[in-house]
């Protein structure tokens, strides 16, 4: 289905572009389209963000578009809140998923409810953009994977595109998404690979996954910086002779019931994959979705791959927080063999 | 520091002018109208306690004491302005065009309480303290960036001082020079913690200093300074000079919700040298030929009347539609929401 | 186990309170006992917190160890962290957990993190305390129940007592942890009931759930304010034949993961009552606790009986948001009859 | 509101004494404490961006042009005072003794690099910015509750004064009347925002106002003005009498960590005002006599070695220990982070 959606990209120009390119593509893009948008955030005017994914806009489109804000996420959701409720779209940058905290208060009591407190007459079609993860030797803080306190907030949808095609149809379907989207942005994934997109307007439809490689034994379910592992891990699984399906979940809420469904009454097992915290991770909203959906099909316990209960540990350990591919392919041998 | 923010006053504690320049702004129309709104806010407050006390209405914030404050300063606004209020600004958005039926199903729990009428801004009541700031700065930013001459006031309290969001809030506004009034009504407790204990500076209208932006500090239970400040505050703000952040100088004559008890924490005789901001209003009326037995016992009669249809109305509103929990979530209900409401609303079929 | 060591009690002088008392009763305690302690937070003070869990506190202890603190969570939690490195150990007050976060930011990257980041030269032995939940017809925003904040959040326990014996317990053992411990208090039971309880110190081990009631058709798990439903629940069940086991589970995190794995091995099938949101919910944990522990012997698809994924409604629609005993008696038929 | 706050100096551009009050208080020691503190971060500061582009150090935050408002302020405190730093402040850390290699390994992401020696109270750095200011006024509340004199100080930048902690943390202070020095390095740039757009006040001092406390502007490349108002706000504090909000105005050289481009948002000629503050600090010393070229060069010879020294060690660090990613996360260590280390530690060891 969504393969389908999305087949006509080849008929259109193209461009190779990597995913940070990408969200920058789509943000110019909608810029130009609706003059409601204003893109704010520290550090992402003349400097054009710390990762560069706004580079060039406030050339391209004034500071009154493009703006500089203060060192003040709480300030920055705030503001946005306001500024949404009162006509404009914002789409707000913060630099680091981590240091998203200090804006969690306007953004679990405000951002995701002010719909349901106002029966709909004022709502909050603004985006919130965040790198989030580790695995670039990035300082401390800087590498959290904390989707779950989004996920587990009515009233927001979280996306967390793995590849440049989706960052920019996801991106600018959450531009257009009458309700608040939190756009989750991979930063290992930024530059990692690049890839031809088409270079006018697309979307990619918030709440469906994708499978991104077919198989039969074993169903594996990630997205962002982990879809590469799972792909590595289901590489090496080919080898060993067990053929693996990946699912990249693509948005995290509301989460792509179905396509989990389908896969894992095919399959009869799974593994899923994150970078979060193994208590509290979204991994256990799959695995009781898997209960829900795929109890009789189910031939083993599923496992998950996921980041230690313990912070994100500074860059010289960080590896051994992250999943790699052969943690992964011992869970994918561990649901065979049960 | 304290001497650099006198408390502006218009109208002393006795009703008397004292400053003379207002003699000429101040006319009938402005008294009548001050005066009426204060009589009908606190006709509506009363009532909100009383029906409490009877069980009609879940816990209440009054706000008597602070009406001079909240009618003064919402009296200022033009039609298209936008109003930020806290759980204790009723008064303000009343005055401002929000409906009283409406604001009494806010405080029984009913979220129809929190839509004010298509033709006001009026966002729902802050209940996170301090959250409001910088909503208010946002949509000032916006009637800017659109041109217009439209501004924003942002109510708040002494003890919302101390968030961080106050802070935010005032520093993206000055930054950004937005068309936003920050109006503090400093009623000397936040529930319980006196001011002394709030903050260690002497008023809060220095606070602005931290901001670049002009700060005043008024009797807030003196309308006409309540009035004319933040009219003037808003007429500084129309012509792009950006915001204020007003300190008015009030008190909370009841407890701080219906299920506070002051007497835990204020002595009896505390906040005695406040005089009661209507009665000031009476004073001056009288002391200045703007007192009329017939009109007032008019305007008694139709508050009262208002008050009255405003409860009666409340009590036949239609019951709450269990719909509601789930419709307003999302514009587009997700799949799973939309199962769990389906589910929910079966569960209830089946249970009648 | 638990049972146990808690048998003693019997023994000991015993006086009739209430669970609010029982945490007044516990701060009371501990204050005499060790001067390190200090109690901070809203109006605790001369009025004795909103609930009046540290009445009579100040006067008898004073106003430099019981302190009203101005209307600030990010400055009592990040205050109460320098105090804690610094020898004391303080206990903070939340006044409703719907409130705690603006200190979020504080609690994640300072609270939980500064063992670790420092190599536990620097601990946190502090106390959070909040009062959580729906159903006493509160105003809006004081109802919320988002303990997965927290139990995704490694360097923290977080507990939930249901019961006045367990909330002066675990309150003193978090006092007594040389980590920081959040405890959660069930708005709803405060006053709901008086039980007989010692008028000594006493703690109860955090990590350790308890059977509430013994059954052997299907075992409901819960804490906090939903053990009363599940038992409410449990009874009419029972009219129908059916053997309900309660958990109540009384620390969130780290949970009682062979207490759950025991008795679902022996009841082989599970029902899950929270009164948080459905999706991103403590509950997905425990499915995958049950995973891990009894695949093998479940019967039926464990059941969720949760908050809907929408923000808590306003007061008159609480009861149509909160799990009821009705619900959970269909969620163990479903179970029962899979 | 400027003129409030004059930048307080000591010792101007061309190393002459501006204020002679002073005169008395600067001996020798004073002066060679200072030059030797300032050139050995200086070494530390230039080697470490050196050892990034080389490969053998993560990203860095150099601190280059800050180096008489880190060491003049770290130099002014007592062994048992408190130090709550950023990523930038390694500079005072590693003046108020956090040993060098100590430092490297922090930047080298090793979490033994936030570890200071068991008698200095150096908490590790913030990196979320401003969350360390209410640390501090908590640790130094426990001390004047114990009675001692000893203080803390937070070290924070200009962009940090527009979080919500900064006021949270300057308003407990204030309140609580405790023994805190916020110190600020007003260096021009939060990255690339210039202060302007982070702030419409005029200066950072005059947000002390805010909150009763003093507030004082310093210049900050000037280390007899930080080292002896730092030491005034410390005696202050010692004495009972509270926090104090200190602005020290100085200039960053570099790049806001060796990650960013400073052409990009800034034009090379800026800053070019500020002197050098270890230039300035020569040319004092030339003017009044405390200039020796063999005590210069031995000092040099002594600092280059120490920083080589340091290299060397952190280099010769032990591999970072995977145990630790979870044995520092609770005192005893909870059954599912046990089971999960072990699985891991076999899992490596399969792998091996
Ligand atoms: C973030 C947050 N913390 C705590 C509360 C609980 N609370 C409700 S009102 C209040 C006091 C507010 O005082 P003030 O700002 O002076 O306003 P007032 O009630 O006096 O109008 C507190 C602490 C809250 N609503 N939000
Ligand atoms: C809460 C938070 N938001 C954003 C960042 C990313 N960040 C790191 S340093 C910095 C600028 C800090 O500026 P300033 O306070 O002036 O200190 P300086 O770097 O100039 O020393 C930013 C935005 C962060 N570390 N923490
Ligand atoms: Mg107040
Ligand atoms: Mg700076």
């Amino acid at each position: 289905m969504t393969q389908l959606k999305e087949s006509n990209r080849k008929n259109e120009t193209t461009k190779l572009m990597t995913l940070i390119q990408a969200i920058n593509d789509g943000m110019r893009l909608m810029l130009e389209e609706d003059e409601r948008i204003i893109i704010l955030g520290e550090d992402i005017g003349k400097n054009g963000g710390v990762f560069r994914a706004t580079e060039g806009l406030q050339e391209q489109f004034g500071d009154d578009r493009v703006v500089d804000t203060p060192l003040s996420e709480a300030g920055i959701i705030g503001t946005s809140i306001g500024l949404a409720v009162n006509g404009f779209r914002p789409v707000a940058e913060i630099q680091f998923l981590g240091f998203i905290y200090p804006a969690y208060e306007q953004i679990m009591t405000h951002v995701s409810r002010i719909r349901m407190r106002s029966m709909s007459r004022f709502t909050v079609p603004m985006v919130i953009r965040a790198p989030y993860g580790a695995g670039i030797r990035a300082p401390e803080i800087h590498s959290d994977s904390t989707e779950i306190l989004f996920t587990h907030m009515p009233g927001i949808k979280v996306v967390c595109p793995s590849t440049p095609y989706d960052a920019k149809g996801l991106l600018i379907a959450a531009m257009e998404d009458p309700d608040p989207v939190l756009v989750l942005e991979p930063m290992k994934n930024y530059r990692s690979k690049r890839e031809e997109i088409p270079v006018g307007k697309y979307t990619v439809e918030i709440g469906k996954g994708k499978i991104v490689r077919k198989g039969s034994y074993v169903t594996l379910i990630a997205w962002g910086a982990m879809i590469s592992i799972a792909e590595k891990a289901a590489e090496q699984a080919e080898k060993k002779g067990i053929s693996c399906e990946i699912i990249d979940l693509r948005t995290l809420y509301p989460i792509d019931r179905d396509i989990i469904a389908e896969s894992v009454q095919k399959t009869t097992r799974a593994v899923i994959i994150h970078e979060a915290h193994h208590t509290g991770g979204l991994g256990n909203d799959i695995v009781s979705i898997i209960n829900d959906t795929a109890f009789l099909y189910l031939r083993a316990p599923i496992e998950r791959v996921t980041g230690f209960d313990v912070p994100v540990p500074f860059f010289t350990l960080e590896e051994h927080y992250l999943p790699t591919p052969a943690r992964v392919v011992e869970g994918i041998e561990k649901v065979l063999h049960f | 520091m304290e001497h650099n923010y006198p408390i502006k006053r218009i109208v002393d504690d006795k009703g008397f002018l004292v400053d003379m320049s207002f003699e000429q702004q101040i006319d009938e129309e402005l008294v009548k109208n001050l005066y009426y709104h204060m009589l009908r806010i606190r006709t509506f407050d009363r009532k909100a306690i009383n029906l409490q006390r009877q069980g009609r209405l879940g816990t209440y914030a009054p706000f008597e004491g602070q009406e001079a404050a909240q009618v003064g300063s919402a009296l200022a606004l033009n039609d298209a302005d936008w109003v930020f209020p806290t759980y204790r600004d009723h008064g303000a958005t009343i005055t401002f065009g929000k409906s009283m039926a409406t604001t009494f199903l806010y405080w029984n729990g009913r979220v129809e309480g929190c839509v004010a009428p298509a033709d006001r801004n009026i966002f729902p009541p802050a209940v996170p303290i301090a959250t409001q700031l910088p909503h208010a700065a946002g949509a000032a930013w916006a009637e800017k960036r659109r041109g217009t001459q439209n501004v924003a006031i942002a109510y708040f309290g002494d003890g919302a001082t101390s968030e961080g969001d106050f802070h935010e809030g005032l520093n993206f506004a000055s930054v950004f020079k937005v068309p936003v009034v920050f109006f503090n009504q400093n009623n000397g407790y936040a529930i319980s913690v006196p001011i002394e204990k709030q903050m260690n500076s002497a008023t809060i209208a220095q606070k602005s200093v931290a901001y670049g932006m002009p700060g005043y500090r008024i009797d807030g239970n003196d309308c006409f300074a309540v009035y004319f400040e933040t009219k003037k505050a808003f007429d500084y703000a129309r012509s792009g000079n950006g915001p204020t952040l007003i300190e008015a100088v009030t008190w909370r004559k009841g407890a701080h919700t219906t299920a506070d008890d002051p007497s835990k924490y204020r002595l009896e005789k505390q906040g005695e040298n406040f005089v009661d901001p209507l009665i000031r209003l009476e004073l001056f009326m009288k002391n200045y030929g703007y007192w009329n037995d017939e009109w007032i016992q008019a305007t008694q009669e139709k508050t009262t009347g208002e008050v009255e249809a405003a409860v009666e109305e409340m009590e036949k509103f239609p019951q709450p539609n269990v719909a509601d929990v789930f419709d307003h979530v999302y514009a587009e209900m997700p799949a799973q929401l939309a199962e769990q409401k389906e589910a929910y609303l079966v569960h209830l079929g089946r249970r009648d």
